[in-house]
């Protein structure tokens, strides 16, 4: 069979559902609900950081869990410090940030700030334990990081009540690594399909003190905060195409072993 | 010209999909109009970014008398213009100045952080659970899962000890391991799975929805 | 006149002050204690006093201070009832603060405590609590260390077999009866990765045995710099043979850099070439899938090794042999003997063995009701 | 000069990194966050190493007219369009945000989404339970499969409606990730983590030298 007829039945498999919306209930996991509980129970005016790690590549998965993450801290009147240790990122952080803020009437400077990108992700992890402002010294608008309202009271990790990894690559083990151990920082991740099982270690020993896995937790988070968006939609459709995969795996396998024995 | 970046977007995205046909010029073209611009955004953003917050600013204010203290900084700074040298092919050498410099700090702090984050909070956390079970705060269930947690950790182990023979008890312990790292990578698997057809659908939801406005 | 009056007013205050206070049980904090914070760069020092009984009616603590010859003032928020420690974070170093803690009511009643003797902050040379953390990262090092040394001084180190290493002969062989050729791919790194240089030390043995049987070995790189080092090391190894008049160099050339053309330039090698034999050793990215694919479909036996943890699961799904992860390396440093990676190996086998130990102790000793490995292993910061 | 200064450099940064994390001692602290700053500062200069690179490769397969150089020049277009707008006019410029919201963040989503593409096709043709392992391997990516979408609790609970358990689908999933898994991966932590610090250990005492590069 050609391979090019296995991928117009992928894209039929996307595209059909996507045309005829499917709603299926999505259960929620527990190191998700473990985030959420956690952010439910931050006294309001707590400061939370919010990494966007990830480039364009990631933001099919990532983007919805960063939206629901926003609507629930400007909710709750938690504060978010965004920033990014991924160039890439850059442009696609401070855009959702500014729709969700537009959203919710979220104040730029007093609710939120985007501090942007700096290049070095260890050495930008350890220097912020000391102080955010010799790292950051102005936001990614170029004001100065003392003299924004929000950052008044807030040195280094001592004042964050938590840190958000949002990561497609290794900076979760990084910012792990140099910020959990050394600073204290209380950490959680919302990572891609590729990473979610190197988390699991991570989540018992309390390292991570919660996890979104993938577009499955960004429905289950959408579920969550009670706001339907892509995540819940998207997540319905990869039903679609789970079943085709593993009808694919099931039927090649059935025929490799039918090869096999005759061949015996 | 939202309308027109729209357009743009989608008919890039046509391009690269292209390559499922096989490979051709329109996916040539894409693919090395995506190295450019993505090559170009990086070296943009580690200038204003990067370069400009860490190395002009503080050389400026150096320069100028501003801070004295950054004076100092001017030591940093140097080092980090050796990289240049790369671009002169009788001084390449010099960039290893700078090179060992950040690779020796990256290995100083790694040492002590990677030995607490990953080995002693790992083991401790492997230990844990018995705790637990010694308070009797466990269910049986629990005490399963915490056995089978250190058979699992203590067998994956086995299977990459290099040094000794895979003979006897710990051929066992390392087929046991091994059967362990398939689950692993199976989960992975099946995890990657689902990412890589969430990229898949998003990129439909975009060219149907924004581009041809078929979905409401 | 007036002044009796105001002493009068002030004595009736603080008798009814002290009243209320005692009426409704109040006793001062006690054993109140203020020293230097152990293991802090000096600039905090630590109260500590003994929590009221479970019945008073207090609703909090203020802590006040007074620098020698001074007032006492009060420092930070009122803090809630049950606290038993306070760090002073705001103080000047060298200086000698004595504190006073202060218990509030419900009813705002105060009641002080007696005054600590003064205490200062000082910075210390070697955080105590990191003692073990500290000894394992000397232990570990001289592991590794004491092995590079006896693997250069000429010691033999044992590596274990390693299954994917062993099927080369026979993937060589079955191609030389096929009277196919051989492919092999350093996958996507460049020349200084670690993963690269592991697979051109797998690449020269590989070599050795094609120069042997004179089949033809297909080399498709994506870096010019790493096309280059094959080049190098083939003709090496066909040379070590003495058969240099074997060694063609075109079959090792320069694919693209691009990741899916690559790839795809590879796969087409596949489909044309039907190569019996398949290796895929080194860095792979996304583009592990289409190789591993192409390379089942045409029937070659597959060898795959990488340390790309993410493509593991596809390349053994798909191959006959893998090497994963670490394994890469072993291979390479069994078959490069070179000391500084057997060495480390041991090394690290011996850092291995030491997890080990303390996982099976420290469960055994849990079990037990003894929390010692837990207590060592502990998080201090 | 050439190898022995860039050695002693890297030992020098690497010692202090290491013994500063165990000196509380204001002295070494300060010494510990100058370290870091310097390190800061050096790496945006980093950038020009994978610059260079990338521009000295395509220049050299326009120069050898290596086959499809034309689309090398392209690379350049990117490049210079992204830098002409994004160095004078800062990232936030609109025009500068257009092309990464229009070229780069499309092309980039799109690139990786042609995997799931790739996966069913590997799905059918290549990927076989020839082996225990490899069973074990894909029986487990199965599960997970389904329970990471709702429809596998849907089979689950229609199918197996007698079973007491509800959802058992994504029930099966969590399970796997939380036990078998979670003790494979944390013995390639460990495993993983064991080989990063005795990395550092040689680079720091100088045994491992190949971040020199060749040459004397």
């Amino acid at each position: 069979m050609d391979r090019r007829f296995v991928y117009i039945l992928v894209a039929l498999a996307v595209i059909i559902p996507m045309l005829f919306r499917v709603n299926l209930p999505v259960s929620v996991s527990e190191p998700t609900q473990k985030l959420y509980d956690y952010i439910e129970a931050l006294p309001s005016d707590s400061t939370i950081i919010l990494a966007f790690d990830y480039g364009p590549s990631s933001l099919a998965e990532l983007n919805p869990m960063a939206k629901s993450l926003l609507r629930q801290c400007f909710d709750n009147d938690v504060r978010v410090i965004a920033l990014t240790l991924y160039p890439d990122g850059t442009t696609l952080a401070s855009t959702l940030i500014q729709e969700i803020a537009e959203e919710k009437g979220a104040v730029d400077g007093e609710d939120y700030v985007f501090l942007g990108f700096r290049p070095g992700a260890t050495q930008v992890i350890l220097g912020m334990g000391s102080d955010i402002s010799s790292v950051f010294e102005t936001d990614y608008s170029g004001k100065a990081t003392t003299e924004i309202p929000m950052m008044k009271d807030i040195t280094n990790y001592a004042q964050i009540s938590l840190l958000i990894d949002l990561a497609s690559g290794s900076s979760t083990e990084v910012w792990i690594t140099y910020a959990n151990v050394q600073y204290n920082l209380q950490i959680a991740a919302g990572v891609t399909g590729v990473i979610i099982s190197q988390m699991y270690p991570y989540l018992q020993t309390g390292q991570l003190v919660g996890l979104i896995s993938g577009i499955l937790g960004a429905a289950e988070y959408e579920r969550l905060i009670d706001v339907p968006a892509k995540g819940m939609l998207w997540i319905n459709i990869e039903s679609f195409v789970h079943l085709l995969i593993v009808g694919l795996v099931v039927a090649g396998n059935i025929i490799f072993f039918n090869q096999r024995r005759r061949e015996e | 010209m939202e309308l027109f970046g729209i357009w743009v977007a989608a008919l890039l995205t046509l391009c690269i999909y292209s390559f499922l046909y096989q490979d051709n010029p329109f996916y040539r073209f894409a693919e090395h109009l995506y190295v450019g611009i993505s090559v170009g955004y990086g070296i943009v953003l580690s200038i204003h970014q990067g370069l400009i917050p860490f190395a002009f600013k503080p050389f400026w204010a150096a320069v100028t008398g501003e801070s004295l203290i950054g004076l100092v900084k001017l030591i940093p700074i140097g080092v980090g213009l050796l990289f240049f040298a790369r671009l002169s092919p009788g001084h390449t050498w010099l960039i290893r100045y700078p090179i060992a410099i950040l690779i020796g700090f990256g290995s100083g702090v790694a040492i002590p952080n990677v030995l607490r984050a990953n080995i002693f909070e790992q083991t401790r956390g492997t230990i844990e659970p018995f705790a637990a079970m010694h308070a009797g705060t466990l269910s049986g269930w629990g005490v399963f899962e915490a056995v089978l947690m250190v058979v699992g950790v203590v067998c994956t182990l086995t299977y990459f000890f290099f040094s000794v023979e895979h003979r006897g008890p710990v051929k066992w312990l390392s087929k046991v391991g091994i059967a362990f790292l398939m689950i692993g990578f199976g989960s992975a698997f099946g995890n990657t799975v689902m990412g890589r057809v969430a990229l898949l659908i998003q990129r439909a939801d975009f060219l149907l929805g924004d581009w041809l406005n078929l979905i409401s | 006149m007036r002044k009796t009056i105001r002493c009068l007013l002030v004595y009736l205050v603080l008798c009814i002050g002290i009243s209320t206070a005692f009426s409704q049980g109040l006793t001062p904090p006690s054993n109140v204690t203020a020293m230097d914070t152990p293991n802090d760069d000096g600039s905090s020092i630590t109260i500590k006093w003994e929590a009221a009984p479970e019945r008073s009616s207090i609703s909090g603590y203020q802590i006040l201070r007074r620098i020698a010859g001074g007032g006492l003032e009060e420092i930070g928020a009122l803090l809630p009832a049950g606290t038993t420690t306070y760090v002073d974070s705001s103080i000047e170093k060298g200086s000698a603060y004595a504190y006073v803690v202060r218990a509030v009511t419900e009813t705002e009643a105060t009641v002080d405590s007696e005054e600590t003797a003064p205490a200062k902050g000082t910075g210390e040379l070697f955080h105590t609590g990191k003692i073990p953390l500290f000894i394992a990262m000397i232990l570990f090092s001289a592991g590794i260390v004491w092995n590079i040394y006896y693997a250069r001084s000429g010691k033999e180190i044992f590596v274990r077999r390693i299954p994917g290493l062993e099927a080369v002969d026979e993937a060589i062989g079955r191609a030389t009866e096929m009277g196919r050729s051989i492919l092999y791919s350093l996958g996507l790194g460049r020349v200084e990765e670690v993963p690269t240089i592991a697979s051109m030390t797998i690449l020269g043995q590989v070599a050795r045995r094609t120069a042997d049987y004179e089949t033809p070995l297909h080399v498709p790189c994506r870096d010019p710099i790493v096309t280059n080092v094959v080049r190098e090391v083939v003709r090496t190894s066909y040379l070590d043979e003495g058969r240099p008049d074997a060694y063609n160099e075109d079959n090792i050339f320069f694919l693209t850099e691009s990741q899916f053309a690559y790839a795809a330039g590879v796969a087409g090698i596949m489909t044309r070439e039907k190569p019996a034999a398949i290796f895929l050793q080194g860095q792979f990215f996304a583009e592990s899938l289409i190789l591993a694919e192409t390379g089942n479909s045409i029937g070659a036996i597959q060898i795959a090794g990488t340390d790309s943890e993410h493509q593991l699961p596809f390349f053994i799904a798909s191959c006959d042999y893998t090497l994963i992860g670490e394994e890469l390396y072993a291979a390479s440093a069994y078959l490069s003997r070179e000391p500084m990676l057997l060495g480390s190996l041991r090394g690290q086998d011996w850092g291995k063995f030491l997890i080990f130990v303390l996982m099976i102790l420290g469960v055994v000793l849990e079990l037990a009701g003894v929390n010692w490995i837990t207590t060592l292993l502990q998080r201090v910061s | 000069m050439r190898r022995q200064v860039p050695l002693i450099l890297c030992f020098v940064f690497g010692i202090v990194m290491i013994f500063t994390q165990f000196s509380p001692h204001s002295v070494s602290q300060t010494l510990y966050q100058e370290v870091i700053s310097w390190a800061l500062i050096i790496s945006p200069f980093a950038l020009v190493l994978a610059t260079t690179t990338l521009i000295q490769t395509h220049v050299t397969r326009i120069r050898r007219r290596t086959e499809h150089w034309q689309y090398s020049f392209l690379v350049f277009v990117g490049i210079i369009t992204m830098v002409v707008i994004g160095v004078p006019f800062g990232p936030q410029n609109q025009v500068f945000e257009w092309f990464y919201t229009h070229v780069q963040v499309p092309m980039d989503a799109t690139m990786f989404s042609l995997l799931a593409f790739f996966i069913a096709s590997a799905a059918y043709r290549a990927f076989r339970a020839r082996t225990f392992e490899a069973s074990l391997l894909l029986i487990t990516a199965l599960i997970v499969m389904m329970g990471n979408v709702p429809v596998g609790d849907l089979i689950w609970n229609t199918v197996l409606s007698w079973l007491p358990l509800e959802d058992g689908a994504s029930g099966a999933r969590q399970w796997i990730l939380n036990n078998p898994n979670l003790s494979a991966r944390r013995g390639i932590i460990l495993g993983v983590s064991l080989g990063v610090i005795s990395q550092s250990i040689r680079i720091i005492l100088g045994i491992e030298r190949t971040y020199l590069g060749g040459g004397d």
